[in-house]
């Protein structure tokens, strides 16, 4: 059950930057209902606001109580520096998230964040494509708003099983160049996967971002490896999941599999999720591996 | 705690010269080496560090998934993912130098030359307090050897204790039938005391795939509140059958549940997977048992021991 | 079930003629021998109901207070209370008669020419379907000698395989290094089968009073919720081992609780400490059970069996 | 460990009369504060109310959740049929009786009741003294409104440590033919303890009950030995708690130790207090063995 390959020191003496998580006791302000089991959870957390980067995430500890026991990890979704609320896109689907979606205004809950490793944004403007899958689609409001306030041109591809999976478009923020709809039974917009049609798109971008079930992330990376090669690709990041003990590097529970840097397809080192990720280099990653591994989104 | 009007002796006394500033430690491989709490601020006020179980090479782990969640419990099948020892001693002891928490290395390992090759190299280095030998792991083939046979056991024990002259405590697994027998081989074979306990073989079963949720055979170490009225049971069993002290350990995450173990037995104890889910919470475990030892008028945590 | 258009074998064979109409069953100690469940209305539709421990004279039991609560777990020390074999055979078994249900009674003893005469006291008597040997009784002294010792074990199933034809499981504790050799000894001494698990040995403190809130070594069994990881581990790992049925018990409250144990190889499983808090709850599990069976097609409870 | 004594099998095939008992999902209809720590939750169980007599009681499932696990077993403390309304008079202690404080209207929550054996009610008309120590109040609403039906002369000791622990009197039924108020250190009422004063009142009456902690019951049955012999001594009922597992006589755990019927010192046999109980004539108990037991009454 050992992975083979001996790691080097450097892999394992890797150190998360947790100077900036904070603990704070965060305040529901309220729970959106978005439809069947889908959510928007909007809390007071001011200090965490004031320091949450897209595709970064907190731990919500959902119960003071033993039982769910482990905090639970969510992306930030939205973020206002006026009002110190951040909040979580989610669906109510077990222990966890189904409290979540049952807080009342004035509940109280401990969070710690931000944590993990975000997107990173543009240095100079261009065209970002953002994918959504489902879910997946909860990091996105923070991170296209950012894009936005830069000046980005975005492309949001919004894809779902079905209409009622979307996440909402009145609730994505003003100015994205074009927005694509998919679902899959075409309940909404085009019929067809999220990553039908991505290669035309990715090839006049300069950055790509998704996030959403293994399977379509993967079928992603391979659309994206026809972009090359000749020309110059996008910048390909994805946020992915993995079971997470604690969230700040310790528990070591969150490992995941990481292609060796030669592209070797030899078996490659072991990350932690909430260490380089939970975004990261969509070439970074053993997808073949990765398939392997349970998955909230699907 | 000067100012406070106990005259309460809060040190913890774990013999060979290793004194604990109070009794409420942070277990192994739920506090890394520290360094993640360094930044997070939350060592001060420790009574004492407890490593990730540390081998002689570096180990990248299991595979995942590694973790699953049970009722008021964890399931972990880790691996000892470490850096090593040569990293350990060579890099990470010079940092924990000049922290005000004793910091004790958990050793583990496969077969006796491995283990006595890390006391070695740890032994001698500034910011190594001590020791404590890992022979419970559930996660590793052959991890449990050492640990479910009293004969095995003392070897180990006696053949680490000829390596080193630093404090040596042994960490025991409770998947046995009798962990006292394990207690008194270890301590007859020369260690400073044993902490009980490591964690309990579970499992988790994904009813959709029909199959376990963790790969192999599914097994893997159950921690948490679910498990501390088996781990008091330990405890109290052990402080019956030895003369050394116990670190007690086993799903604490709160005051009482301290208080709870000191009154079983220990004589210290770790906090262990409550780490994950309330980062910090050991300083407040410590200032709730101090809360308790001043209303008490406790002269030493020893007083609160059970004495049937 | 009769209009349910699923082809499920939904009885399940435990060898020797003993066919229970369903697996689920309501474990030893938590239904007493089922009066109070006939009243209550809730014993139509179970698998089996597994009396409480047996032994050959009427016993008082433990003095109280007998039972604390854990998380998600709760602690017993009952002492086998039970009226004897002659009120069990003699008066209760005529009125099993009538029921729909196999009854189990669940045997209990000190020694082998105990354990003995209550079976062959049981055997032949109309009403009783089975047998079920606690060798596992962790509330009484040398209650778990013959359960932690597979040679001990094997002994008392041959003295009672040789005095009875009754349909014949043996419940094993999970106390045990090793809980398969226990599990291979009493298959080879002719077990028809094995319940795992019995409880777990744990323990409650009381701080104001520093001392256990459980009497005499403070001791007890610990079963619940909590337990449930250890015991799945247990009966996958005796699904390995062993070729004769398994009854998987152990923190089971909910249909998705009994089918881990039926993908961990069960055979049957029994809900025991739910039956407390929630009474008439095997119901509403078998039910869940077949609305899974149901949906995914099952033609037999193994088609859920994990397979490695 | 095992009780020396031999049951005879009888005292061990004693059924409990549970042909009564149903599991009814009950509705929360408000939680009455009443100072401090204090509670009275009233809830909509209209099933359980027409057949909950004094001195019963019901065991609640605090939380569907594992924590705490078992039922909370709780005396009917009032009991209305126009509405199908029964209460619970509670102090918020532990984790059961916090979460019932906290319940909102609305709420849910599943009982099984009525159980065990409650108090007997006067064949023929006479004086009752009922006699509370704190919390041990909780049955006696009910119990002397049924008494006052039946045009008993019911005489109420109100005992407690301070007077924010006592049972509010304007909760207390009308008519009662007198009120005696007792906190022990004297902040209402007469200060004494609830004893005090007690072989007086004892004297004239035709039925004793009593509940509170097991010190006072104790004192309270040796004050009651005094009213004898040579006069017909009261009926003496006592309300007694043990730890329960299931509150239907099926775990053994709520064992409680009797004495043996001829008096005889020796150590008698164990009963069963949700069979035999929670509601007992006094002389049945051993108190010395009793008041080593664990008591939440204090
Ligand atoms: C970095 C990160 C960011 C996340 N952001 C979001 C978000 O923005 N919105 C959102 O809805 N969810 C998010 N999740 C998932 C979220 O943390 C919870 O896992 C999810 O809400 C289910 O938790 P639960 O307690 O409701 O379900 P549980 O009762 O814990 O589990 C329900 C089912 O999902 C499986 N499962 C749960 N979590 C995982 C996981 N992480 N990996 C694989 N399988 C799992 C369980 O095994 C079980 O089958 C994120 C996870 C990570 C790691
Ligand atoms: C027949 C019966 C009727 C009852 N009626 C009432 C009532 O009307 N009002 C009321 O407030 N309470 C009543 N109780 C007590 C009640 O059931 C709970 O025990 C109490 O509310 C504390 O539960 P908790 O979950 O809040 O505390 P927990 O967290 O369970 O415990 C708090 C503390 O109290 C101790 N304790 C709890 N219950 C008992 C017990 N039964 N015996 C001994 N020690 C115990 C625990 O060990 C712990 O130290 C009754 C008990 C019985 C057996
Ligand atoms: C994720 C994880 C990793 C662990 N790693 C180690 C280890 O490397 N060495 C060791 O001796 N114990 C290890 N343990 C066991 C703990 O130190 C402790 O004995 C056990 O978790 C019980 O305590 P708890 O219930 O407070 O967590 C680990 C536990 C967890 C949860
Ligand atoms: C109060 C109580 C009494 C029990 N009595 C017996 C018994 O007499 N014989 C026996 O074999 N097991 C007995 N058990 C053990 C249960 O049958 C079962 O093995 C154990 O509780 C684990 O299952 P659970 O977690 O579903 O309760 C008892 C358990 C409890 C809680
Ligand atoms: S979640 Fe604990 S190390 Fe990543
Ligand atoms: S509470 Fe279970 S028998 Fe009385």
């Amino acid at each position: 059950m050992t992975a083979s390959s001996q790691p080097s020191a450097a892999d394992l003496v890797g150190e998360s930057d947790l100077t900036l998580a904070v603990e704070e006791v965060a305040t529901c302000l309220g729970v959106d209902s978005l439809g069947e089991n889908l959510f928007e959870v909007l809390v007071l957390a001011p200090r965490i606001q004031s320091l949450a980067e897209p595709g970064q995430f907190a731990q919500l500890l959902v119960d003071e109580g033993p039982v769910p026991l482990l905090r639970r990890p969510f992306s930030f979704s939205r973020s206002d520096p006026r009002s110190g609320m951040v909040s979580f896109y989610l669906a109510a689907v077990g222990q966890g998230s189904r409290r979540l979606s049952r807080l009342r205004p004035g509940d109280q809950l401990r969070m710690l964040g931000p944590l993990g490793r975000g997107f990173s944004l543009p240095e100079t403007r261009g065209t970002s494509v953002v994918v959504a899958g489902g879910l997946g689609a909860a990091p996105f409001p923070l991170l296209m708003t950012r894009l936005l306030q830069g000046d980005e041109r975005v492309v949001f591809v919004n894809g779902a099983r079905r209409a009622l999976e979307l996440y909402p478009e009145e609730r994505l923020p003003r100015g994205l160049s074009s927005l694509v709809v998919r679902t899959e039974d075409g309940s909404r917009g085009q019929a067809g996967r999220v990553t039908d049609g991505l290669l035309d798109l990715m090839k006049g971008a300069d950055r790509v971002y998704a996030c959403g079930p293994n399977a379509m992330l993967s079928a992603l990376v391979e659309i994206w490896e026809e972009t090359g090669p000749g020309v110059e690709r996008p910048r390909l990041e994805v946020s992915i999941e993995a079971p997470m003990g604690c969230g700040f590097g310790t528990c070591l529970g969150c490992a995941i599999p990481l292609r060796l840097p030669s592209g070797d397809p030899a078996e490659g080192p072991l990350g932690l999720c909430c260490r380089q990720g939970p975004v990261l280099d969509g070439r970074e990653l053993d997808w073949p591996r990765l398939l392997l591994q349970p998955s909230h989104l699907g | 705690m000067a100012d406070r009007d106990v005259t309460l002796e809060c040190q913890v006394d774990l013999g060979r010269g290793l004194v604990l500033p109070n009794p409420i430690g942070v277990a192994s491989g739920t506090f890394g080496y520290g360094f993640e709490a360094e930044r997070m601020g939350t060592i001060s006020g420790l009574g004492a560090i407890y490593t990730k179980g540390t081998t002689l090479l570096p180990r990248s782990g299991n595979h995942p998934p590694r973790i699953a969640e049970t009722t008021a419990g964890m399931l972990n099948s880790i691996g000892l993912q470490n850096p090593g020892v040569a990293v350990v001693a060579g890099e990470y002891a010079k940092r924990w130098a000049s922290w005000p928490v004793p910091v004790i290395v958990n050793v583990a390992g496969s077969d006796i030359p491995d283990y006595v090759a890390v006391c070695q190299r740890l032994t001698g280095i500034e910011g190594v307090a001590g020791l404590e030998l890992n022979i419970s792991c559930p996660n590793i083939s052959h991890g449990l050897d050492f640990g479910t046979d009293p004969a095995q056991a003392g070897r180990l024990v006696e053949a680490v204790r000829g390596a080193t002259d630093l404090p040596l405590l042994v960490k025991l697994t409770p998947n046995v039938t009798d962990i006292t027998s394990v207690g008194r081989a270890v301590e007859a074979a020369g260690a400073d005391g044993v902490t009980a306990v490591n964690t309990y073989v579970g499992m988790k079963i994904a009813v959709p795939q029909r199959a376990p949720v963790l790969p192999g055979l599914g097994t893997a170490g159950l921690s948490g509140p679910a498990i501390k009225p088996l781990a008091l049971a330990a405890v109290a069993a052990l402080r019956r059958a030895l003369g050394i002290p116990i670190v007690g350990i086993g799903g604490i995450g709160s005051a009482e549940d301290a208080l709870e173990f000191l009154v079983a037995g220990a004589d210290a104890v770790q906090v262990g997977t409550a780490n994950f889910y309330r980062p910090g919470i050991a300083a407040e475990v410590l200032e709730g048992c101090l809360q308790f030892a001043q209303a008490n008028a406790l002269s030493s945590w020893r007083d609160l021991r059970w004495r049937p």
